[in-house]
């Protein structure tokens, strides 16, 4: 590891423990506490990474999760960043996006293409003559994207967990952890969060051979691991900022949700690079990554290396350099010396050569750099006549920063450009919204400490309720970090803005040109900023360079919106834990053991029929004979159960449904239909009346929460004095039916079920087999029967004595499917089945359910009114001849007349007790009315006659629903 | 190597034009006015220039061209739909698009991918046939299929969806497409503005002025512009505009949200939507898969995101995609859909004279840019509704005459 | 505090009372009656919380008496008890609500792990969770997984007390 | 998540409610355009709307003005105050 320095003061490694790994089929090794680039770095691997498009060799660049350029692949994962990925023993990876291997990578050829794919190249090519296209765009797709995914890979779900605090601080540098502690000393439950695997931030690296910051740095640690008040989150990045303070924290083990009081941004700033020829190379790299890669791994970023300053904090990374032992060639100041501080001075006390008022014109090499080109620099552009060339294999890049904002402009907060600071900055913040640090323009050490406290104490304010004046430019500098035009044309390009998206300066100048002279227009035409980095280092310097062009002021040109995620976000980390709420009945243990093959209703699991899948057909038939001949039983816990009380019960039930419930006696039971305002049908199920103030109401089981729903919307809007209770769990129920349920029931039920006592559609209170019930006389599936609803805590016992005591008789548990086709033998609608999002009830057939003469008001009235007389098309029953054994038509095959669509089959079925295929369709008008056959086309394309039919088909007049077919017999 | 590429590296200069006009001052009157430079307005100006020689228009932009919408959707272009007056509408869109790059000049990367939704319920799959049914009546590529037929074509699918609503068929719709949604807009501008069409950006809309039942002009923020009709193409800002003028629809704003992973090598060659599991995804040129969901839950004016959705996306995502878990979200963003109560647009003539409105475009409007650029063309030049939107009309809710699209899924796109 | 464990409540009988009238059954019934709505009170064998003006929901031990009043519905909640070191821990996994917030004697109904449920916050230290009982196994199921996740065991019904 | 501030129950995040939208109250008479008009046609203009929102763990209603531009809480509203008479009028056909 020739690269290792010795033992830096706050290193993150830990010699103690070292681990290895592969890298493109080499071994490497480095320490716990290394990330893959540094280890790489160490072991004397510069080239990380090819470019996305032209496949240009890169390297390091941040060491701040931005070096998209440094991706490498395992057999689990890809997309993996060197930058902030921590090395494990026995990886095995290779680099992203490469033809071959990365040091021969066969697409470099594309590099030397480059002239000929301009900005936007695939919009002008590959389209004409369009039978081509597809030979081009598989082409294309060949090339795009980075990593390889594994179709193989299993789930990794990683739980979530919701978090709340006060005050959440996001960033957890110098002027980050002021305000926590200051929030904190005044009582404020805070949390600190920071992505890194330790607070200090740029104190860290930036500030570490400072000696002014050494006591701050230990007080401020010191103090927040002490501190009860504070909770630290180190390892977690905020991946954005949503509505009322809830803001994810993407830490290694899962997401926390934080919902805080207010937020404190002390996100800091992000280094910028300079746009100049070969600015990509191997070697270049932003002057803070060289100081990470120091003071945080102990690596030497180079041997020589030159530092191109637009700022300060340039002959700070140079001293820094001169510490690790790195010759420094030249520092390369954009401006005049004297415009520097302090450490400008000590740079040049060290007869370091300082070229003023210069920049790199190029930089040479072909895989690493090995030289750049000094030039005099006016502001604008460089003397290339007069150009120097200075040998080195390292240059830092420190002209200037970018505002980590993109939290602070999703909480709704306006930002604008000092021209002081050169920077984006703060100017009107959004309610619970704080900013502080290098973000809100505070640089020196005092400065930022200063500024975490104002912030600190203004949050704390707030959070109590009080008005405060926020003084959010106190403690900003007053003199610039960042150059206005840290940027270099060169007539052979290769001069990136975006180092993700391979584009050039000459591609953005182009984009304008063109017309894309809108930042917005800018960024789609040329995808500057679109990257996986989302242009974390290209926006700024694409802003600059599209307001230079349109000669506009920054502020003029505006910035694209910063949208979620901060950094990418895992799908494993947002999926998390799996929740998949199942809804069972008392029977369901019953059900399975009975081989009940069960499917699901929204949250309910229902049987869909019992046997073997292979039986279906076979049992559903044998389950409808069942209950036509014997006793079936089906459980139906899953209706929606509600109890309506009160003096207004009845009216509230005459406006939710359409038929008067109000007029329904004492012990009796009716129809119940439920339309909406504009009268298309909702819902159907049953209304009885238990007492004079009292009502019991049943409802579909997909409906059954909505149902409850609009009977309480409707109390709340008229007043009425009504209490519901919604009983759908606390009761079971289930349909006993056939002609043999009077004479099972009878022997285990007090409740005296004679038919003059206990009329069809009654409704009975009783006991059986000892508990509570209540007997409704029900006729969905046609026979006699008896839905007996039970407390959920005696179901089971009931269902099985039920069962037991039914045998004599046959009994037979039947399932979803014998139900739909026992009902569509009476011609009972399917509520979403038979009906669509647009069905009226005259369309339903159903004209008997609305009473519009004889009832003045009903949700839907008005409506059911106008439609009466426009109905277009109608529900119809229709069979096919006995003994038909053609082609089976399908629900939703299309009724045909005349070449024209004219309906639908809507619902179709065997019907054993008529021994042929019979169905509902919906038929237009006045076909409906007048065909004496209908042509419905089935899948092979073949046309299949349907002869309509009056519906019930089976027992119209209803007989065996009142009768007590053992005894006839 | 294609010749147009060929072309730009033996030049030195880049000489290529203008697609859209630099600012300049809006002129006093204007025989048309379109409202909003989404993909839709593009159209139409378009159009109107091309076909019918309407070139004093202009066409106003509050932000950029394709800023809105057009820019946020996830680039679905389809034509199986439920009804039949819809399938006609965007078959006829489906067929321009196909042509559309030939038309401009430009590529929009019109990528013919495969469309299979998705039904996990016995219910989903009866309307699945209903609508292969309608499609296959009217001409349309379109079948239902059953899982062995999804499992040859996206073998890396969980169809058992680890167990809850397992996919038990899907609707396929060959001839389902993704486009480059902004070059659509691009080009129709580029067009527009080459047959002397005006496209103002950064000019809002203010008011618009009527005498009696008649539109004599707009106010914009840069001036007032006298004019003899004004179209109104602004998705989701329909209503702030309609409210100008006094004018009452079923329309409410609903934010559409949508993401992208970040790019890898392309694995997923067709579109797959789940009605039941609220998800859409298809992966793009750049190698993004393109994922979304069902609208909000409630009405907001705005293009925030919420954390909710991306969760709520990844969640039921990895119940048919498992791998998907090792990949990561890079962006989200949102849109302000335009919804109706059915599903439907709302295109044509209004009752002020004058004024037409091509709206209520929901999570569907992408699709129809072409066609209703070019029917709302034809009917703002004939003063009379085109008979392809003739079932769109405004007035069909007066009527109660509303069409039948609400038994489709509702995440269609 | 000791460690986190989980068990099922079984013996408590459900109620919900509803209408005017509900107040004075539960004091006919002995049962403690509770001021604020969404407001708890409980005695030895009782917990009667107030869900509406007049609504009530009781639950009941084998010592108290069952009130008596016209509309008087027998629930067939499940409950869950949830006690010891890390139970914030836990249902932040589960629920969007600040536990650390809750205090003995609280009541809260919420939404957890995608199920409506009550919640109550016993005074010697156990939070109850209520739920329709068609949901039993797919919570039981989950909090048996989280409870052992985060190193807890769980009880069978009886150890609890 | 949006928290929505309510009566009784406090700050409750957005997910545990049923939104029902705009506030309606069918008119007092009516003929079939306005009758048409109560059934479709909404507020659709950002600004403040009133809206009705169902809580369901509790099962209660909730009646806010919130500005659907800004997604903030206005006013919290009374249910009262939007209470109507059912209407008892025929619309001829």
């Amino acid at each position: 590891m020739k690269y290792r320095l010795d033992p830096q003061p706050l290193e993150w490694i830990d010699r103690s423990e070292s681990m290895s790994f592969d890298f493109e089929g080499q071994r490497f090794s480095g320490f716990k506490g290394d990330s893959l680039t540094s280890a790489l770095l160490a072991g004397g691997q510069k080239l990380l990474g090819r470019s996305f498009k032209y496949h240009r060799p890169r390297s390091a660049l941040s060491l701040a999760n931005h070096d998209v350029n440094a991706l490498f692949q395992s057999a689990e994962a890809t997309n993996i960043r060197g930058d902030v990925t921590p090395v494990s023993e026995g990886l095995k990876l290779r680099a992203c996006n490469v033809n071959g291997t990365l040091a021969n990578d066969k697409d470099t050829y594309i590099g030397l293409l480059s002239r000929f794919l301009p900005v936007g190249f695939y919009y002008k090519a590959f389209h004409k003559p369009k039978k081509f296209f597809p030979f081009w765009e598989r082409l294309i797709r060949e090339k795009a994207g980075l990593g390889e995914i594994s179709t193989q890979w299993s789930a990794i779900r990683q739980p979530k967990q919701y978090g709340f605090c006060d005050l959440l601080v996001i960033g957890a540098g110098a002027s980050g952890m002021q305000a926590a502690l200051t929030a904190a000393d005044a009582g404020a439950d805070v949390v600190l969060v920071d992505e890194n695997p330790q607070i200090g931030g740029s104190l860290d690296y930036q500030l570490v051979n400072e000696s002014d910051a050494a006591s701050a740095r230990r007080q401020l640690k010191q103090r927040i691991a002490e501190h009860p008040g504070i909770r630290v989150f180190t390892g977690h990045y905020a991946c954005g900022w949503y509505t009322d303070h809830y803001v994810p924290l993407v830490g290694p083990e899962g997401i926390i949700k934080m919902r805080a009081g207010g937020v404190i941004m002390a996100t800091g700033v992000m280094e910028q690079p300079a746009v100049f020829r070969n600015n990509d190379l191997p070697g270049v790299m932003l002057a803070s990554g060289a100081q990470r890669l120091i003071a945080r791994y102990a690596v030497k970023p180079g041997q020589r290396a030159v530092v191109l300053c637009g700022n300060d904090e340039g002959y700070r990374a140079a001293l820094d350099m001169i510490e690790a032992g790195i010759e420094v060639a030249a520092v390369v100041d954009l401006e005049w010396l004297d415009k520097r501080g302090h450490w400008a001075e000590q740079v040049k006390a060290k007869g370091i050569p300082v070229l003023e008022q210069s920049a790199i014109y190029e930089a040479k090499g072909k895989d690493a750099l090995k030289a750049v080109v000094v030039a005099p620099f006016d502001g604008r552009s460089c003397d290339s006549g007069q150009g120097k060339t200075i040998r080195c294999d390292l240059l830092l890049m420190s002209v200037g920063w970018a505002p980590a904002a993109q939290l602070l402009y999703q909480s709704g907060s306006k930002l604008g450009y000092d021209k002081k600071l050169q920077q984006i900055l703060p100017r009107e913040l959004s309610p619970g919204i704080h900013a502080c640090g290098r973000l809100n323009g505070a640089f020196t050490l005092e400065q930022r400490l200063a500024d975490g406290e104002r912030a600190a104490k203004e949050a704390v304010a707030q959070l109590r309720g009080k008005t405060v004046e926020t003084e959010l430019t106190r403690f900003r500098d007053d003199r610039a970090h960042s150059h206005d035009w840290p940027i270099i044309g060169h007539p052979k390009g290769k001069n990136f803005v975006d180092y993700d998206e391979d584009l050039q300066l000459k591609d953005l100048i182009n984009a304008a040109k063109e017309g894309f002279d809108n930042i917005e227009l800018m960024k789609r035409f040329s995808t500057n900023g679109m990257g996986p980095s989302q242009g974390k280092h290209a926006n700024m310097n694409g802003i600059r360079v599209l307001a230079e062009i349109t000669r506009k002021t920054i502020d003029e040109t505006g910035s694209t919106t910063a949208r979620p995620m901060f950094h990418p976000v895992p799908v494993s980390a947002l999926a998390g834990r799996r929740f998949r709420p199942e809804r069972l009945t008392p029977m369901q243990a019953w059900h399975t053991a009975n081989g009940a093959k069960m499917m699901e209703a929204g949250r309910w699991l229902r049987p869909e029929f019992y046997g073997a899948p292979a039986q279906r057909e076979q049992a559903i038939l044998q389950e409808v004979q069942a209950v036509r001949s014997g006793l079936g039983i089906i459980d139906v816990s899953t209706l929606g159960k509600i109890e309506v009380m009160g003096p207004d019960a009845g009216r509230l039930l005459d406006v939710v449904y359409t038929m008067k419930m109000s007029t329904i006696k004492q012990g009796m039971t009716r129809y119940a239909l439920m339309v909406d305002d504009s009268g298309v049908i909702v819902d159907d199920g049953i209304v009885g009346r238990v007492t004079d103030d009292r009502f019991y109401v049943s409802a579909t089981t997909s409906h059954a929460d909505a149902a409850f729903r609009t009977l309480s919307l409707k109390i709340q809007e008229l007043g009425l004095n009504v209490r519901l209770v919604n009983r759908t769990g606390s009761l079971a129920a289930l349909n006993l039916a056939g002609p043999a349920s009077r004479k099972l029931l009878s022997t285990l039920t007090d409740v005296d079920l004679s038919e003059e006592s206990f009329p069809y559609l009654g409704m009975r209170e009783g006991t059986l087999c000892g508990y509570p019930v209540r007997l409704i006389r029900v006729g969905f599936v046609g026979e006699l029967g008896y839905e007996i609803h039970m407390p959920a805590t005696a179901a089971l016992e009931i269902w099985e004595t039920l069962i037991k005591a039914g045998k004599p008789y046959g009994i037979r548990p039947f399932g979803v499917e014998a139900q739909r086709v026992l009902r569509l033998e009476k011609g009972h609608i399917i509520v979403g089945q038979d009906t669509d999002g647009l069905t009226n009830p005259f369309e339903a057939n159903m004209a008997w359910a609305v009473p519009l003469k004889s009832k003045p008001w009903f949700t839907g009235k008005p409506s059911l009114a106008l439609l009466q007389a426009r109905c277009q098309r109608r529900l119809i029953g229709f069979r096919l001849p006995k003994g038909y054994n053609g082609e089976l038509p399908k629900e939703c095959h299309l009724i045909i007349e005349n070449g024209e669509m004219a309906g639908r089959i809507t619902s179709i079925a065997y019907s054993p007790a008529l021994g042929r295929v019979i169905g509902l369709a919906m038929v237009d008008l006045p076909l409906a009315e007048s065909a004496s056959a209908l042509e419905v086309r089935v899948d092979s394309g073949a046309m299949v006659t349907l002869e309509p039919c009056p519906t019930p088909f089976y027992d119209a007049d209803g007989a065996r629903q009142t009768a007590d077919l053992t005894e006839v017999a | 190597m294609p010749w147009r590429l060929l072309k730009f590296g033996l030049k030195s200069t880049h000489d290529e034009p203008r697609f859209f006009p630099e600012s300049k001052p809006l002129k006093p009157h204007y025989d048309v006015v379109i409202i909003g430079g989404g993909g839709h307005g593009m159209a139409c100006a378009y159009y109107l220039a091309k076909e019918h020689g309407i070139t004093d228009v202009a066409v106003l932009e509050q932000g950029y061209i394709g800023g809105g919408n057009t820019g946020r959707n996830t680039t679905i272009v389809r034509s199986n739909y439920l009804t039949p007056e819809g399938v006609k509408f965007y078959d006829t869109s489906v067929k321009l698009f196909e042509d559309l790059a030939d038309d401009f000049d430009l590529n929009i990367f019109y990528s013919t991918r495969g469309h299979f939704t998705l039904a996990h319920t016995d219910s989903a799959l009866r309307t699945m046939r209903w609508r292969a049914e309608v499609n296959k009546h009217q001409g349309i590529e379109s079948e239902v299929v059953g899982r062995e037929e999804i499992a040859k074509e996206v073998p890396y699918m969980d169809l058992d969806c680890n167990g809850h609503a397992p996919v038990m068929g899907a609707l396929y719709h060959a001839p389902g497409s993704v486009a480059r949604h902004d070059a659509v807009a691009w080009g129709y501008a580029r067009g527009a503005y080459n047959r002397g069409v005006e496209i103002h950006q950064k000019t809002r809309v203010t008011a618009i002025r009527t005498q009696g039942d008649r539109v004599v002009g707009v106010e914009t923020d840069r001036g007032a512009i006298s004019c003899n009709k004004v179209i109104s193409m602004v998705a989701g800002s329909t209503p702030r505009i309609t409210s100008m003028l006094g004018l009452r629809t079923p329309i409410e704003i609903f934010p559409l949200q949508a993401c992208v992973s970040e790019p890898v090598k392309p694995f997923m060659d067709t579109i797959v939507v789940s009605g039941s599991l609220h998800v859409y995804v298809s992966q793009s040129s750049r190698g993004e898969l393109v994922m979304g969901a069902s609208v909000d839950p409630s009405v907001l004016h705005s293009t925030r995101s919420s954390f909710d959705f991306v969760e709520g996306l990844a969640d039921q995502m990895l119940d048919l995609f498992p791998f998907m878990s090792r990949m990561k979200v890079m962006r989200q963003w949102a849109g302000m859909s335009d919804i109706t109560p059915d599903f439907a647009p709302i295109m044509g003539k209004t009752p002020i004279d004058g004024f037409y409105l091509d709206a209520g475009w929901g999570t569907w409007g992408f699709k129809a840019t072409p066609v209703s650029g070019k029917t709302m063309a034809w009917t703002v030049a004939n003063d009379k509704t085109h008979e392809l939107i003739e079932p769109f009309r405004l007035s069909r809710f007066a009527d109660f005459d509303l069409v039948g699209e609400k038994g489709a899924a509702s995440v269609g796109h | 505090m000791t460690a986190l464990h989980l068990s099922n409540r079984d013996d408590l009988r459900g109620y919900l009372l509803t209408g005017p009238g509900s107040a004075d059954a539960l004091s006919a019934a002995g049962l403690p009656l509770p001021q604020a709505q969404l407001s708890a009170a409980a005695s030895a064998e009782a917990l009667v919380a107030r869900t509406g003006s007049d609504e009530y929901m009781a639950f009941i031990g084998a010592g108290a008496q069952q009130p008596a009043h016209e509309w008087c519905f027998p629930r067939a909640d499940s409950v869950l008890a949830l006690k010891g070191e890390g139970w914030i821990a836990l249902m932040a996994q589960v629920c969007q609500y600040d536990f650390r917030r809750m205090q003995p004697g609280d009541w809260l109904m919420t939404s957890v792990a995608g199920v409506n449920c009550w919640l109550y916050h016993e005074i010697n230290g156990a939070l109850l969770i209520g739920f329709d009982s068609g949901y039993d196994h797919y919570m039981n199921e989950l909090f048996h997984t989280l409870v052992n996740e985060l190193g807890g065991h769980t009880l069978n019904e009886g150890d609890a007390r | 998540m949006k928290l929505l501030d309510c009566p009784v129950i406090g700050k409750r995040p957005i997910s545990e409610f049923d939104y029902l939208g705009e506030v309606r109250v069918p008119p007092s008479q009516a003929d079939e355009l306005v009758w048409a008009d109560y059934v479709f046609n909404r507020k659709g203009a950002p600004g403040v709307l009133r809206e009705r929102w169902y809580h369901r763990p509790t099962g209660r209603w909730f009646v806010f003005d919130r500005d659907t531009l800004t997604d903030e809480i206005v006013a919290v509203v009374d249910a009262a105050d939007v209470r109507y008479e059912e209407p008892r009028y025929e619309i001829p056909a």
